[in-house]
């Protein structure tokens, strides 16, 4: 068994009103030494397959098809074997 | 970023020859990119101005006309309405849900722009055939956001239309109607106030957005626009709400001379808008003005579409107030300029001048072309296609067939993802009318609100498809009650250099003019969306017509929906057979063709004013117009709506019976009524002129039609619900 | 009787609970923006539906952290009633101030219509105007109204009779096809161990006036100024 | 400056309906071997503070306060140094 992590974040440039508006937030609780704040998914995959190899040609493929939008969006993929 | 050439900017040699000639000299790099998007068709209107020009647009409820952000209609009490209709087609093709978010936004923002509070969203959608995984794809993003958008302001979503065909499958259309109320005494200009005074800048800070947006969307798609494509605007209506309510106030507060929201080519047509209305000059400092990203240049800050800003002109004296109104709404206001009396549009860096260009060589010199039209061959085709080589089919099962396809079938997957109830005001919600009604609050008034289009008709027929808008926004006006008043355009056409694609452009605006004449619905807003074709392969020609009515009386409503067993159910109009156009020869015959109906628009005029007469001695219990799927689809919805059956017995005269039931004849509308009221109705229709006809009455369940006393149709009430409610959801999943 | 109705940035069913105090019911109402803290000459607290700070995050995270949140609490403590509607039950969550959160609904879709609730819990200072299994009609309208929590707390819950609504089907039957949004149990509202801070997802203020199809949400207002009175009394 | 990854999760057992579709949809597109999958956030900040671990204890109190609900979310943060 495999397990993925898929990391799915906003493309450079893209308006990202979420991590703006918990940027502000912050900021009004007192915390002013932020800089910058991007939100993104992080989607957890466990899957069988043969190897490592196909484990991420298979992820990175469901990542492009339905996890990102990558019209705005990027993604990256990590793979680790795991226990049943 | 990539150095572009006037042509990448989608200019060609003569308007660029013209450019010189205007300018006189040679413009630098940021002037020419403020020149070629203030001259696409987006903003210039260069192909549509002429017949624009030929459209109605006065009369005595019209406050303001085109020309503004929106369009003004008094409804009496010192109040009106504030509407118009808008389209964001191509980046809604590119991305969906910001897509459609985005003309939400924008066109919310044309609306309190005007000073009048954002009452109600419509959206008009067109997509291509939804077997097809990517016309999913498209139709679940726009919707969400729609949806995501709309909900998050708190403006109620409560109307509008969805219609499915292959002629959409790569140019989706997603246009939106934004309607408002304002007092009349607080109506806001988008205009620059007096020399000196200073131009804020409020709203969210400037990106990278959708720089070339508005070029972008005046292309055709292809491989090589993909390449040029803008990063994709995203919506944020959390900061579209606080604007609203910022401005709202600063009306309220009298603080405000002028007032223009940034939507496409950003800063550049925004200012120059509101200079020009004055014949003002105004000098800006971008350096001044917020941005999300660090080295932006002159040419980006001017060009950026970033959403959710607006333009503010303080009325002198009170732009430290209204920065503080912004600020406590935790909005970013700026100066960021001054209005000034040369005439010129002035760009500074700091105190570095770069760029100076004549506001008016940007608003009023952008070239126009009177282009030509010539009637396609296809016209002529479908008006010589014989309906009678077209053998009937099974009503029944086509009556099934119909309640099935997506186009007619029920929309609630859509509408269930839009808050429609929003501010307590929606009275007849979506679903319930061909028309949302809206009470105004403290009042016995209420306005009526529809959005409508054929496009098939439209394509068959682009003078009879036109008018066949128009009269049928109008018909479901009059059906839930409302007196038509006024109504805004969305022209969504493919390329208007073909002379076909111009040929429907020329007939559907004589047609629109026409009804919206004969109807007395003057044409106060409007927008223009051309050149929707991939690889050269276009829409079906979509004026979309959005119209508003009044009704005097909020009691005077009525919905679509039988009520009351025994009542008589009637038919409003001719029985007609006509086939032409029709979703049946679609979807039934796999036909897109024929002759489309004749529409008489002066019968049309006498029907509304039979419902509206109708509707003040409340002699109905329920009213439908007849559209897609023809008189047998208008019973089977009046008899779900209600929850009850329908017994018919029509006698054909020897006519063909599938025309009889899924004829799309305009100028139609079944109605039920107790049978006392049957005299006054008859009489009333005898007066006007309106042909009358009992054609059966409303029973506890089933709806069954018979022609010349045989069984043709069926169907128990609750299995057509179940058809007709399930068709969208097994597709797109709950 | 005085009423507040918060406003945070994004609030939108602020003026609809303002119109129905003020108009149908003919009550003092007054608006309190969230940066307010002091909330003393109110006897009643609403926090209304929307979507605080753009629901960004979770819906009602950041709102909670408003100043008027903080005297809420305070306010709370002193016994008397608040109640949150759609967004205002999300803050109210996010406060602590009930248990348990609200998720997206399991259709992953905003969910706007009208459904049955009924009525778990009559004898409470929100539901007293409605008989006891009451089944009634109210609109909901929501991304995040998936009511979710722990066993323990779910039977905390049940214990303290702390359930005062669940969704049904027309007959009064608490059924999963009922449960639009996917709550734990059907679970539409529910009341601190208190009995004084009641949030719900439902839209009771939508439902107030014949004209938009159905006045049992008033009841939930009326009910509010019975128990006002009782205790003034 | 620093830049801190925070990963907001799912806490176990409680229901993921976004997980769900994703792992419906899959099945439906012929990914068989799928066994589970969870939806988080991923959250990048940037911030300025005098050391890794001023950074790393204030993302975590950012976190616990607000950036997840620990009623139904876990969270884990990583901290590195990076360039202005
Ligand atoms: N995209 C949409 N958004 C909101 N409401 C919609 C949408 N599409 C359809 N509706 C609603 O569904 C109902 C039926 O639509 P339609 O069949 O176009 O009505 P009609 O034919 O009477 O004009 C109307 O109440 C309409 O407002
Ligand atoms: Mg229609």
């Amino acid at each position: 068994m495999f397990k993925a992590n898929v990391y799915v974040t906003l493309k450079n440039g893209v308006l990202d009103p979420q991590g703006d508006a918990v940027k502000n937030s912050l900021q009004v609780l007192g915390y002013n030494n932020i800089d910058k704040i991007r939100t993104g998914k992080f989607i957890e995959i466990w899957l069988d397959a043969k190897s490592e190899k196909e484990a991420m040609e298979q992820v990175e493929a469901i990542s492009e098809k339905l996890l990102a939008n990558l019209v705005v969006e990027d993604y990256r993929v990590e793979v680790v074997e795991v226990e049943k | 970023m990539a150095v572009l050439t006037y042509k990448d900017m989608g200019l060609n040699d003569e308007e660029y020859a013209k450019l010189l000639e205007v300018l006189g000299r040679e413009p630098n790099y940021l002037e020419l990119g403020m020149f070629s998007v203030m001259w696409s068709e987006h903003c210039g209107y260069k192909s549509s101005k002429p017949l624009l020009k030929t459209l109605p647009t006065e009369g005595p409820q019209v406050i303001i006309g085109p020309g503004e952000n929106a369009g003004v209609v008094d409804i009496g009490d010192g109040q009106a309405i504030v509407f118009k209709i808008e389209s964001h087609n191509s980046p809604s093709a590119v991305e969906p849900y910001q897509g459609a978010a985005t003309g939400v936004g924008g066109i919310i923002r044309d609306i309190f722009t005007m000073g009048a509070r954002p009452i109600a969203v419509l959206d008009s959608l067109r997509f291509g055939n939804l077997d097809d995984e990517k016309v999913q794809r498209l139709f679940k993003g726009a919707v969400a956001g729609i949806a995501g958008y709309g909900n998050g302001l708190g403006v109620p979503t409560v109307g509008g239309e969805v219609y499915f065909n292959p002629a959409y499958n790569e140019n989706p259309l997603v246009n939106a109607m934004g309607v408002g109320l304002v007092n009349i005494d607080e109506i806001a200009l988008a205009v620059a106030g007096e020399v000196g005074s200073p131009l804020i800048l409020a709203g969210a800070k400037t990106g990278r957005d959708g720089i070339h947006g508005a070029t972008f969307s005046s292309e055709e798609l292809s491989d090589s626009t993909k390449d040029k494509r803008p990063t994709v605007q995203a919506g944020d209506p959390f900061m579209e709400k606080l604007l609203i309510e910022a401005c709202l106030e600063l009306i309220a507060e009298d603080l405000v001379a002028g007032m223009q929201d940034l939507g496409a080519a950003g800063l550049t047509s925004s200012v120059a808008e509101a200079a020009s209305k004055k014949e003002r000059g105004v000098k800006i400092d971008v350096s001044q003005v917020p941005c999300r990203e660090s080295g932006m240049t002159p040419y980006e800050i001017m060009l950026a579409e970033s959403q959710e800003r607006m333009l503010i002109v303080p009325k002198s004296g009170q732009d430290k107030r209204v920065i503080e109104i912004c600020n406590k709404w935790g909005l970013e206001a700026v100066v960021i300029g001054e209005v000034t009396d040369d005439g010129l549009f002035k760009i500074y860096e700091g105190s570095k001048l770069v760029g100076e260009l004549p506001v008016l060589a940007l608003t009023d010199d952008c070239p126009v072309y009177v282009r030509e039209g010539k009637e396609p061959s296809y016209y002529k085709e479908h008006r010589n296609f014989d309906e009678t080589t077209v053998a009937e089919k099974d009503l029944n099962k086509s009556l099934v067939e119909l309640l099935k396809s997506p186009s007619i079938a029920s929309k609630k997957w859509v509408f269930s993802q839009y808050d429609h109830q929003v501010m307590t005001n929606t009275v007849i919600v979506p679903g319930e009318a061909g028309a949302a009604v809206l009470r105004i609050k403290d009042t016995p008034k209420g306005i009526a609100v529809t959005t409508d289009c054929n496009s098939r008709m439209v394509y068959l027929d682009p003078y009879q498809g036109a008018m066949m808008a128009v009269s049928e926004a109008a018909r479901n006006l009059a059906c839930v009650g409302a007196k038509p008043l006024a109504l805004s355009n969305c022209l969504n056409f493919g390329n208007p250099e073909k002379p076909d694609i111009y040929w429907q452009m020329q007939l559907a605006v004589k047609g629109i003019a026409d009804a919206s004449i004969a109807l007395d619905a003057p044409v106060v807003s409007g927008n223009v969306s051309l050149y929707n074709e991939t690889e050269s392969v276009g829409i079906y020609p979509t004026p979309i017509i959005g119209m508003l009515g009044i009704l005097d009386d909020i009691n005077h409503r009525q919905d679509m929906a039988f009520k009351t067993e025994d009542d008589l159910v009637v038919l409003l109009g001719d029985l007609n057979v006509s086939l032409g156009g029709s979703e049946y020869l679609y979807v039934c015959h796999g036909l897109e063709t024929g002759i489309v109906p004749e529409i008489n628009l002066k019968q049309e005029r006498a029907l509304i004013d039979v419902l509206l007469q109708g509707h003040k001695q409340k002699l109905f219990n329920s009213c439908h117009d007849i559209s897609e799927g023809g008189l047998a689809v208008a019973l089977v919805e009046s008899a779900i709506k209600g929850n009850m059956g329908v017994k018919i017995d029509i006698a054909t005269n020897n006519r063909r019976k599938d025309g009889l039931l899924f004829s799309e004849a305009p100028t139609r509308v079944i109605v039920s009524l107790n049978p006392s009221n049957l005299k006054k109705l008859e009489e009333l229709a005898k007066s006007l002129r309106i042909t009358t006809q009992v054609l059966g009455k409303v029973v506890d369940q089933d709806i069954v039609i018979s022609l010349d006393g045989d069984e043709a149709i069926n169907i128990g009430t609750d299995l057509a619900q179940e058809i007709w409610g399930e068709a969208i959801p097994c597709i797109m999943g709950k | 009787m005085n009423f507040a109705v918060v406003v945070f940035p994004g609030s939108n069913a602020d003026k609809d609970c303002y119109h129905v105090l003020k108009n149908v019911l003919n009550e003092s109402v007054e608006y309190v923006w969230h940066q307010d803290t002091d909330l003393d000459k109110y006897d009643l607290v609403i926090l209304p539906g929307g979507a605080s700070y753009g629901d960004y995050l979770r819906a009602g995270a950041i709102a909670r952290f408003s100043p008027v949140v903080d005297s809420l609490v305070n306010f709370a403590d002193q016994g008397k009633l608040v109640l949150g509607i759609g967004n205002g039950f999300q803050v109210l969550s996010e406060a602590r101030l009930l248990p348990g959160v609200l998720l997206k609904n399991k259709n992953l879709k905003f969910i706007c219509d009208t459904t049955y609730l009924k009525v778990v819990q009559q004898d409470t200072a929100f539901t007293n105007n409605f008989k006891e299994n009451e089944v009634v009609k109210m609109p909901i309208a929501h991304g995040y109204g998936n009511y979710f929590c722990d066993e323990s707390t779910l039977k905390e819950l049940k214990d303290n009779k702390q359930i005062l609504f669940t969704y049904c089907d027309d007959n009064g039957e608490v059924s999963p096809e009922a449960n639009l949004n996917g709550s734990l149990n059907n679970i539409a509202g529910i009341v601190n161990k208190n009995g004084n801070v009641f949030g719900m997802m439902p839209h009771p203020e939508r439902h107030a006036e014949d004209i938009l199809g159905g006045t049992d949400g008033l009841k939930v207002f009326t009910s509010m100024i019975n128990r006002l009175e009782e205790v003034r009394v």
